[in-house]
C-alpha cells in the first residue's frame, strides 16, 4: 500500500501512535500497543427476587404525595428539587416581608406610640402588607410567584418524567391540581405567614385585649381574604404560561410581564389621558382595587371596584380554562 | 473581520492552509478534568486515514476526546492538533472535518434539506451549492423521499442519518461519529455501517465511538479503548489479542473424532494445552493464535478431519474490553 | 466543478453571515411564543392608542379662564361685554344698555375661549414680544395707552417672555386682556397630541417593547442552543465563534427591526391623520416618529446584544436580566423627571430617551414655551389675570409635563443625537466583544 | 382475576388525523418474556401508550391483564410497571428519592415505598449508588433507576420501551439478566421492545413485529427463524484470496469485511472451506453454522415490506469531490 509510508513526522510526540490501516482486510503488519489494567477485580453480583404483596392506597393518597413532593421540596432534600436561586430568595422576600413585624415589635418595646400607630395593624397598614405595590407586589410576590411557577408544568416534559408519573394511576388534573395547591400553598406561607405573624405580634407586643380583637379580626380576616385573592390569581396565570410553554424562564418572564407590563401601561394611560380605566387589564391593580374596597383602604381608581372584581374573576377564569385545555391534551413523551 | 482576541502570537491566517505532514488527529499527553474528576488522563494519539473504533464503557472519556477535538472542550493539559492546528484557538480546520455529535436534539422545526443546506452554507458554499451538496448527502444517507418533512416528524434512526448528512456535507477528510449507531433499528444500523465502511475505504479519515461491540467489529479492527479516561489500548483488535499472551487462548473445535485431531495438532509448537469437554468437541489452548491458525486449515485438510465448527471465545472486543478492564464497571 | 467561492473574505463572510441569520429568523418564525410576544406588544401599544383616539374625538370642556363670561351686577351684560365698552362691572345700573343707541347683551358663550391661544413662533429666546388680543378688549378698550401696557414694555396689549437662564424657564408678563381666556380645546389636543408621541415612544417603545422583546428573543439566542444540544452542529463549522454571535443577533435583528419598523409607521400614520391641526396630515411628526423609531432600533440592539450576552454567561442568564430590567425602569422614571442625572449615563435607556427628546424639540422647538404657556393658562394660574380666578393650568399641561423632558447632555438637539447613537452603538460593540469573549471561552458540553 | 392473555388487542387503531400510527393490530401477549420489535416509527411506543390507558384508542378494543384498555386505565396502571424509552428521570433528585416517589404515586405510603425503593434499587444492582444525584449517573445506571422506578411495586407485567438502549456491555448485560430474573425467577411478564435483536433473543420467547403500525409478525421467536442455512466464518489475512478461492470452488460468498457466510451446500462445505483455507494461507479464526439471527428476520421481513438496505457508491461521483484538491497529499490518494 503507498499510504504505508506517509510520514508522521519524527517530532510528533507520539507514544501510542499506529499507522490505522482502512477499515478490514488489513493484513500483516498490525501495531497494537496495551496498556494493563492495574488492578483487576471481579464481581460477583447476585439478584435474589423479593416479590412484594401489598395493597396500594387509593386516590386521595396518591394526590397527597403529589402535593407532598413539592411542597416540602423548599424545605428538605429527597423531594422536588426546587432550584437553589428560587429557594435563597423565597427565603429573603419572607424575611423582607416582616419588616412590618419587626417595626412593630420595634416600636412597641421603645413605647413610642406615634411611631407605634405608624406601623402597627390598621386598615392600610394590612393592606400595605398584602397589596401594597412598592416593593411588596413590584419586586417581591411577582417574583416568587414567578420562580414557582417557572418550569412547574412543563418540568415534566423536559425532564421527560410526565411518561414516568403518568404511567402511575394518575389522573392528569390530580396531578396539576396538586401542582397549583402546592405552588399556592408555598406563596401562602410566604404571604399569608408573615400576615398572620404581623397580627399577632402585634396582639402579643401590645397587650391587646378582646375588645381590639373583636373590632379588627374581620378587617385582619378580609386581608386574608384579598392575599388568597392575589395568591389564586398570580398561581392561575402563572400555571397557565407555564403549561402552554416548554421552558423553565418563559412562564416566569410572561408573568412578571403580565403584571407590570400592564401596570405600567395602565400608568401611561392615566399619565397622558387622565383615565383609570385602563387598569383593570392589570391583574395586580384589580386586585388591589377589590382590596381596597374591601379592607376599607383609600381608593386609588376611578372606576367602580366592581369592575375589578370582575376583571380578576375573569383572569381566573381564563387563566384555569387554558391549563384546563393544555392538561387534557398534554403529551405524555417527552418534547 | 472579527479579532481573534484569545489569539497569542501571530494573527490567524484567514485562508488556512493545513500542515501537509501532520496527522489529522494529534493528541500529545491529552487530560481533561473536570474540578476533582478526571474525564481524559494523559491520551496520546495520533491518526491519519481509514476507520477507527474508539471503545469504552459509559463515561470512559470517548465523548471527551471527540469533544477536545471538535474545540467544544479546552484541554486542561496536552496539545491537541487537528490537521496541525489546534482547534481550541482555530475553528479554521472543521473546513475538513464532519461531526455527528452524541446528543439527539436537532433542529425540529427545520426540514431536513433545509437544515443540511444552512449548514453547508456556513462551510461558504452558495445557495445553489449548497442545495446540490443537500440532495447529495441526503441521497446518500437515503433521506431523499422524505428531506422536505420536518426533522420534529424523524425516526431516531432517520435523525441519526439526517446528522450525517449534515457532517458529510462538505465532503471532510476527518469524520467523526459520537455513537452514530444508537437506537438505529437494524436497517438503518446497516445503511449507516456501510456508509461508515465507504467513507473508510475512500481514505478518509474516520472516528466512531461504539459501545455496542459487535458493530465496531463489523466495520473496523482497528480500535482504541479507553478506560477511565485512560487510553488503555490501540491497534488492531487482534494484535491486541496477541499482546496479551500471558492468558493462554482457547480455541474450540467441533468434529467428528476430537481425540484423532487432537494427535495430530499436538504437533503444532504453538500448541500448550488440549482439552476434550465432549466427545466431539476439542479444546486448544495455545500462546500463538496466529501460528496455530495458519497451521490449522492444512492439518485439518491433510489428515481429513471432518471439523463443523470452529470457535475462538476470547478473541472478540467483548471478551478484550472485559480483560482489559479488568471486569470492573 | 472548479469552485469560484471564497474570491474574498467577505464574500464567504457574507454566506456565512446569511446562512446563520436567515437560519435564525426562521427559528423565531416556527416560534409560536415569537408571535405571542410580538402580538401582545402590539396589542399594549394599541390600546394606549385607543385611548389616544378616544381623547383626540372628545371635545374638552371650555373652561372660563378669565371669568368674564359671568354677570357680576346681575344686569343681563356679561363682565366682558361691559368692560370692553367701559361700564361698571360691578354696578348693576351701569350697562351698555343704557348706551344709545342701546346695545343688546351678548351671550355669555361669546366670553368663553374669546382669546384664541396664538403664540405661532418657535424660537422664544430671539423674540421677547408676542400676543395678540383676538377679542379686543385690550386693544378697543377705552384705557389710556399707559393701561394698556401693564407690563411696561412699551408695546401696547402685547405679552412679554423673559427667559431665565439661571432656572431655564421663562417669565411671562401679560398686559391684562391679552390671550387671557385661551382655547383650551385647541391648547389640550396638542399638548395631549405631544405628550402622547412622547410618552409611547419613551415609555411604550423604548421602555415597554425594547426591553421586554429582547427580554424573551434575545436571552436565549444562543443559551437555548447550548442547552438543548443544538449548538454542536454549528460550532463544528469553519466559523469562529464571535461570528456566530453576532450573525445570530442579524437573525434576532431581521424579526425585531422590521417589527419596529412597523409599528412606528403605523403609529405615525394614525397619530398623523387623527391629531389636532389644521392640516390633513400632521407631516412634521414624522421627524419625532423617526427619532423614535432611532432610539428603540438602537435600544433593542443593545438590550439584544446585552441579554444575549448574559444567556452566554450563565445558565440561569435570565436571573441577571431582571434586575438590569428593574435599572432600567428606574432609569426610565429618573429620566422623565431628571435628565440631567449621571445615573442616566450609566443606562441604555436614558440615551435611547434622549435621541426622542431631541426629534421631539427639532421638530416642535417651541415646546418650552408651549409647556410654559399651558401653566400659565392666560394667567390664571399666576394669579394676575384681571379677573384673579383660583384656576389650574390648561388641560394637557400635566400630561405634556409628565411626558417632556429637556436634553440632559447640555448640547444642542443635533450633538445630542448623533452623542447618544454612538454612545449607543458603543454599548452593542462592547456587550458583543464581551459577550464573544465569553462565548470563545465557554465549553459545551 | 384470571385472564389467559397478559395483552390482547383487538382491531386496535390509534390515528393523529390522517396519519395513522396503529393500523387495526390484533395482538395477543402471552405471559412470559415477549420483544416487540419494529424500525423507527413503526408505533411501539404509541402501542405502549395506548395500552396503558394513556392515550386513547381512535377504534378498537384491548385487555390488559383482564382490564378494558379504555376505561380501567387507572387499574392497568397500577398493576403494570412501565420504562419508559427517553430520559425520564428528574436530574436533580437523587436516585432513591425518585424511586421512591414513583412508588408514592402508586398509593404506597411514604415508608412503605421507601423500603421498597431501598429493595427494588439493590435488585437492579445500585445498592451502593443509591444516594447519589441522577445527574452524576451514567446512562446504564440511568437506565437501571428507571427499571427500578417500574418494578417498585412488584408488578404483574413490566414493559419496557428500548431498555438496553444506549448501555456499553456490562450495563446492558445486567439490565437483560435483570429482565430475564424478573420472568424465570419472579414469574412476572415482561413485554420489552428493542433494536438490538440480540437483547430479544436472550430475554424473550416469543416476539411481535409491527412494521408501519401493522402487525407484521407475532409468534415464538424459534418459530420465526426459517431461513437459508449458511455457515459463518471470521476471516483473518488473506481474506480477498480466500474469497476468490471459495468463489472458485463453487461455493456462494457474501461478504461483511472480516466476516463471511458460504451456503450450505451439502456436507462437505466445511471441508471445503477448510481447504481454501489452507490452499491461500488464511486463518480461519471462527467457523459456525451460521443461526439465522432475529436481525436477518427482520431485514427479510422489511425487505418484503419494501425496504432495502442500502448501499452507497455515489459520494466520490459528487461535484464535492473536485474540492479535495487542496487537501494534504496522504490525504488525496487511495480511495475507491
Amino acid at each position: 500500500m503507498s499510504e504505508d509510508d506517509v510520514p508522521i513526522e519524527a517530532s510528533t510526540p507520539v507514544t501510542g501512535q499506529s499507522r490505522m490501516d482502512a477499515a478490514w482486510g488489513s493484513e500483516s503488519d498490525s501495531v497494537a500497543s496495551v496498556a494493563r489494567p492495574s488492578t483487576q477485580t471481579g464481581q460477583v453480583f447476585e439478584q435474589v427476587y423479593k416479590p412484594w404483596d401489598g395493597t396500594l392506597n387509593p386516590r386521595w393518597m396518591r394526590n397527597w404525595a403529589i402535593f407532598r413532593h413539592h411542597l416540602l421540596g423548599i424545605f428538605r432534600k429527597g423531594h422536588r428539587p426546587w432550584g437553589v436561586p428560587t429557594k435563597l430568595f423565597l427565603i429573603f422576600v419572607f424575611i423582607a416581608s416582616m419588616t412590618d413585624v419587626a417595626l412593630t415589635l420595634l416600636f412597641a418595646i421603645l413605647g413610642e406610640p406615634g411611631l407605634y400607630e405608624l406601623w402597627g395593624v390598621g386598615r392600610n397598614n394590612l393592606y400595605a402588607h398584602v397589596l401594597g405595590f412598592f416593593p411588596r407586589n413590584m419586586l417581591f410576590y411577582p417574583l416568587v410567584a414567578a420562580l414557582l411557577v417557572g418550569g412547574v408544568i412543563s418540568e415534566d416534559r423536559s425532564n421527560g418524567t410526565s411518561a414516568l408519573y403518568f404511567s402511575r394511576p394518575i389522573n392528569r388534573f390530580d396531578y396539576v391540581g396538586m401542582k397549583y395547591l402546592a405552588v399556592a400553598s408555598i406563596q401562602a406561607l410566604i404571604i399569608l405567614g408573615t400576615l398572620m405573624l404581623y397580627y399577632f405580634a402585634d396582639i402579643l407586643s401590645m397587650g391587646r385585649g378582646w375588645a381590639w380583637i373583636i373590632d379588627t379580626f374581620p378587617m385582619f380576616l378580609t386581608t386574608m381574604f384579598c392575599g388568597v385573592l392575589l395568591i389564586v390569581t398570580y398561581t392561575s396565570i402563572g400555571l397557565a404560561l407555564s403549561s402552554v410553554s416548554r421552558g423553565k424562564f418563559f412562564p416566569g418572564i410572561a408573568l412578571l410581564a403580565i403584571i407590570l407590563g400592564t401596570k405600567t401601561l395602565a400608568a401611561i394611560v392615566e399619565g397622558l389621558f387622565d383615565k383609570s380605566i385602563l387598569y383593570l387589564i392589570s391583574p395586580y391593580d384589580s386586585i388591589a382595587h377589590v382590596g381596597q374596597a374591601l379592607i376599607g383602604a383609600n381608593m386609588m381608581y376611578d372606576h367602580p371596584w366592581v369592575w375589578s372584581l370582575v376583571s380578576v374573576l375573569a383572569f381566573n377564569a381564563i387563566s384555569l380554562y387554558v391549563l384546563s385545555v393544555r392538561v387534557s391534551s398534554m403529551e405524555v413523551t417527552r418534547e | 473581520m472579527i479579532p481573534d482576541v484569545s489569539q497569542t502570537g501571530e494573527a490567524v491566517e484567514q485562508q488556512w492552509v493545513p500542515q501537509p505532514k501532520a496527522p489529522v488527529v494529534m493528541l500529545n499527553n491529552v487530560g481533561k478534568t473536570y474540578g476533582r474528576y478526571q474525564a481524559l488522563g494523559g491520551v496520546s494519539l495520533a491518526l491519519s486515514g481509514g476507520v477507527t473504533g474508539i471503545l469504552g464503557l459509559n463515561g470512559a472519556g470517548k465523548s471527551t476526546l471527540f469533544k477536545l477535538l471538535m474545540g467544544k472542550l479546552r484541554a486542561t493539559q496536552g496539545e491537541v492538533r487537528l490537521f496541525g492546528t489546534n482547534p481550541w484557538k482555530n475553528p479554521a480546520p472543521y473546513a475538513r472535518v464532519g461531526y455527528v455529535p452524541e446528543n439527539e436534539s436537532l433542529h425540529d422545526w427545520m426540514t431536513a434539506f433545509d437544515f443540511v443546506t444552512t449548514f453547508a452554507r456556513l462551510h461558504g458554499l452558495t445557495r445553489d451549492e449548497a442545495k446540490l451538496e443537500a440532495e447529495r448527502v441526503l441521497e446518500f444517507v437515503g433521506l431523499t423521499d422524505v428531506m422536505h418533512k420536518k426533522i420534529g416528524r424523524y425516526s431516531k434512526g432517520m435523525r441519526q442519518r439526517a446528522k450525517i448528512a449534515h457532517a458529510l456535507v462538505n465532503d471532510p477528510d476527518l469524520i467523526i461519529l459520537d455513537e452514530p449507531l444508537q437506537g438505529c433499528d437494524p436497517l438503518a444500523r446497516t445503511t449507516i455501517m456501510n456508509v461508515i465502511r465507504e467513507l473508510g475505504r475512500m481514505g478518509r479519515t474516520v472516528l466512531l465511538s461504539s459501545h455496542i461491540l459487535s458493530e465496531i467489529e463489523r466495520i473496523t479492527e482497528q480500535i482504541v479503548i479507553l478506560h477511565q479516561g485512560r487510553l488503555l489500548a490501540i491497534g488492531n483488535v487482534h494484535a491486541i489479542r496477541e499482546q496479551l499472551d500471558n492468558i493462554p487462548h482457547t480455541i474450540e473445535l467441533e468434529c467428528s473424532d476430537a481425540k484423532a485431531l487432537a494427535r495430530d495438532v499436538l504437533s503444532l509448537d504453538s500448541v500448550h494445552g488440549l482439552q476434550f469437554p465432549t466427545t466431539t468437541k476439542l479444546r486448544i489452548f495455545t500462546h500463538h493464535l496466529g501460528e496455530f491458525h495458519k497451521h490449522l486449515p492444512t492439518i485439518v485438510v491433510e489428515n481429513n478431519h471432518n471439523v463443523m465448527n470452529i470457535n475462538n471465545p476470547d478473541d472478540d472486543l467483548q471478551t478484550i474490553l472485559g480483560y482489559l478492564t479488568g471486569g470492573s464497571r | 466543478m472548479a469552485k469560484d467561492r471564497g474570491e474574498t473574505i467577505w464574500t464567504a463572510l457574507d454566506r456565512k453571515a446569511t446562512a446563520i441569520a436567515e437560519f435564525t429568523m426562521r427559528q423565531y418564525r416556527t416560534r409560536i411564543s415569537t408571535w405571542v410576544v410580538l402580538g401582545v406588544g402590539f396589542l399594549s401599544i394599541s390600546v394606549v392608542l385607543l385611548f389616544y383616539i378616544d381623547a383626540m374625538n372628545t371635545e374638552i370642556e371650555a373652561i372660563d379662564n378669565d371669568g368674564d363670561s359671568f354677570d357680576s351686577d346681575g344686569d343681563g351684560y356679561v363682565d366682558g361685554q361691559e368692560f370692553k365698552l367701559g361700564t361698571d362691572v360691578y354696578d348693576e345700573f351701569s350697562h351698555p344698555g343704557l348706551f344709545n343707541p342701546p346695545i343688546q347683551p351678548e351671550p355669555a358663550s361669546m366670553y368663553i375661549n374669546e382669546d384664541d391661544y396664538d403664540w405661532d413662533y418657535s424660537d422664544a429666546r430671539s423674540v421677547a414680544s408676542t400676543g395678540y388680543d383676538d377679542d379686543g378688549d385690550c386693544r378697543e378698550s377705552q384705557l389710556l395707552d399707559s393701561q394698556k401696557d401693564t407690563n411696561n414694555d412699551g408695546i401696547p396689549c402685547n405679552i412679554r417672555i423673559v427667559f431665565n437662564s439661571l432656572t431655564g424657564e421663562y417669565q411671562i408678563f401679560a398686559d391684562a386682556g391679552v390671550d387671557e381666556d385661551p382655547d383650551e380645546d385647541r391648547y389640550g389636543k396638542e399638548a395631549q397630541h405631544r405628550a402622547f408621541v412622547l410618552a409611547i415612544g419613551k415609555l411604550g417603545f423604548v421602555f415597554l417593547l425594547s426591553i421586554f422583546i429582547p427580554l424573551f428573543l434575545a436571552t436565549g439566542l444562543i443559551r437555548d442552543e447550548m442547552t438543548s444540544g443544538t449548538m454542536h452542529y454549528m460550532t463544528a463549522k469553519p466559523i469562529a465563534r464571535g461570528e456566530i454571535f453576532l450573525y445570530r443577533m442579524l437573525g434576532y435583528l431581521g424579526i425585531v427591526w422590521p417589527y419596529m419598523l412597523i409599528m412606528c409607521v403605523l403609529m405615525a400614520l394614525i397619530s398623523g391623520l387623527l391629531g389636532p391641526g389644521d392640516q390633513f396630515f400632521r407631516f412634521a411628526d414624522l421627524g419625532v416618529w423617526f427619532s423614535v423609531l432611532i432610539a428603540a432600533l438602537l435600544a433593542t440592539l443593545v438590550y439584544g446584544m446585552l441579554f444575549s450576552f448574559l444567556g452566554v454567561l450563565w445558565k440561569y442568564g435570565i436571573i441577571l436580566a431582571l434586575p438590569i430590567a428593574a435599572w432600567e425602569l428606574g432609569m426610565a422614571l429618573l429620566s422623565m423627571s431628571v435628565p440631567e442625572s449621571t445615573f442616566l449615563r450609566m443606562s441604555i435607556v436614558g440615551w435611547s430617551m434622549s435621541i426622542i427628546d431631541s426629534g421631539a424639540l427639532l421638530v416642535w422647538p417651541d415646546m418650552d414655551m408651549f409647556t410654559q404657556a399651558g401653566s400659565w393658562a392666560g394667567g390664571s394660574n399666576e394669579g394676575n389675570s384681571f379677573f384673579s380666578f383660583e384656576s389650574e393650568a390648561l388641560p394637557g399641561h400635566g400630561a405634556l409635563e409628565w411626558a417632556q423632558s429637556d436634553l440632559g447632555l447640555g448640547m444642542g438637539p443635533y450633538p445630542t443625537i448623533i452623542v447618544s447613537m454612538m454612545v449607543l452603538l458603543a454599548q452593542a460593540a462592547f456587550f458583543w466583544f464581551i459577550g464573544q469573549l465569553v462565548f470563545k471561552s465557554k465549553e459545551i458540553e | 382475576m384470571t385472564y389467559e392473555w397478559v395483552i390482547e388487542t383487538k382491531e386496535l387503531t390509534k390515528s393523529y388525523g390522517p396519519h395513522v400510527a396503529l393500523d387495526s393490530l390484533s395482538i395477543n401477549v402471552p405471559k412470559g418474556a415477549t420483544g416487540l420489535l419494529g424500525p423507527n416509527g413503526a408505533g411501539k411506543s404509541t402501542f405502549f401508550k395506548t395500552i396503558l390507558g394513556l392515550i386513547q384508542a381512535t377504534s378498537g378494543e384491548g385487555k390488559v391483564l383482564g382490564h378494558d384498555i379504555r376505561t380501567e386505565g387507572l387499574d392497568i396502571r397500577s398493576k403494570i410497571g412501565y420504562m419508559p424509552e427517553y430520559e425520564a428521570l428528574d436530574n436533580d433528585m437523587d436516585a432513591i428519592h425518585q424511586v421512591r416517589y414513583s412508588g408514592e404515586l402508586l398509593g404506597m405510603n411514604p415508608v412503605v415505598a421507601m423500603a421498597r425503593a431501598h429493595t427494588a434499587m439493590e435488585y437492579v444492582g445500585l445498592g451502593e449508588l443509591r444516594y447519589r444525584p441522577i445527574s452524576s449517573f451514567s446512562t446504564g445506571m440511568k437506565q437501571a433507576t428507571k427499571l427500578a422506578c417500574a418494578i417498585i411495586h412488584d408488578p404483574q407485567l413490566i414493559i419496557a420501551d428500548e431498555p438496553s438502549n444506549g448501555l456499553d456491555a456490562t450495563a446492558r448485560d445486567s439490565m437483560l439478566t435483570t429482565l430475564y430474573n424478573m420472568v424465570h425467577s419472579g414469574g412476572r411478564s415482561v413485554l420489552m421492545s428493542s433494536h438490538l435483536m440480540e437483547d430479544v433473543e436472550r430475554v424473550c420467547d416469543s416476539m411481535v413485529l409491527l412494521h408501519k403500525g401493522k402487525l407484521a409478525a407475532q409468534g415464538r421467536i424459534e418459530d420465526l427463524k426459517a431461513i437459508d442455512r449458511e455457515i459463518e466464518i471470521h476471516v483473518w489475512g488473506s481474506a480477498d484470496e480466500l474469497e476468490q478461492a471459495m468463489s472458485q470452488e463453487g461455493l456462494e460468498v457474501r461478504r461483511e469485511g472480516r466476516i463471511m457466510r458460504i451456503k450450505h451446500d451439502g456436507e462437505h462445505t466445511t471441508h471445503r472451506i477448510l481447504k481454501c483455507a489452507a490452499h491461500t494461507g488464511a486463518q480461519i479464526r471462527r467457523m459456525h453454522e451460521y443461526e439465522a439471527s432475529l436481525e436477518d428476520l427482520f431485514i427479510v421481513i422489511m425487505e418484503r415490506f419494501g425496504y432495502g438496505v442500502k448501499s452507497s457508491e455515489d459520494l466520490l461521483a459528487s461535484p464535492a469531490e473536485a474540492r479535495r484538491v487542496d487537501a494534504p497529499e496522504h490525504m488525496g490518494g487511495s480511495g475507491s
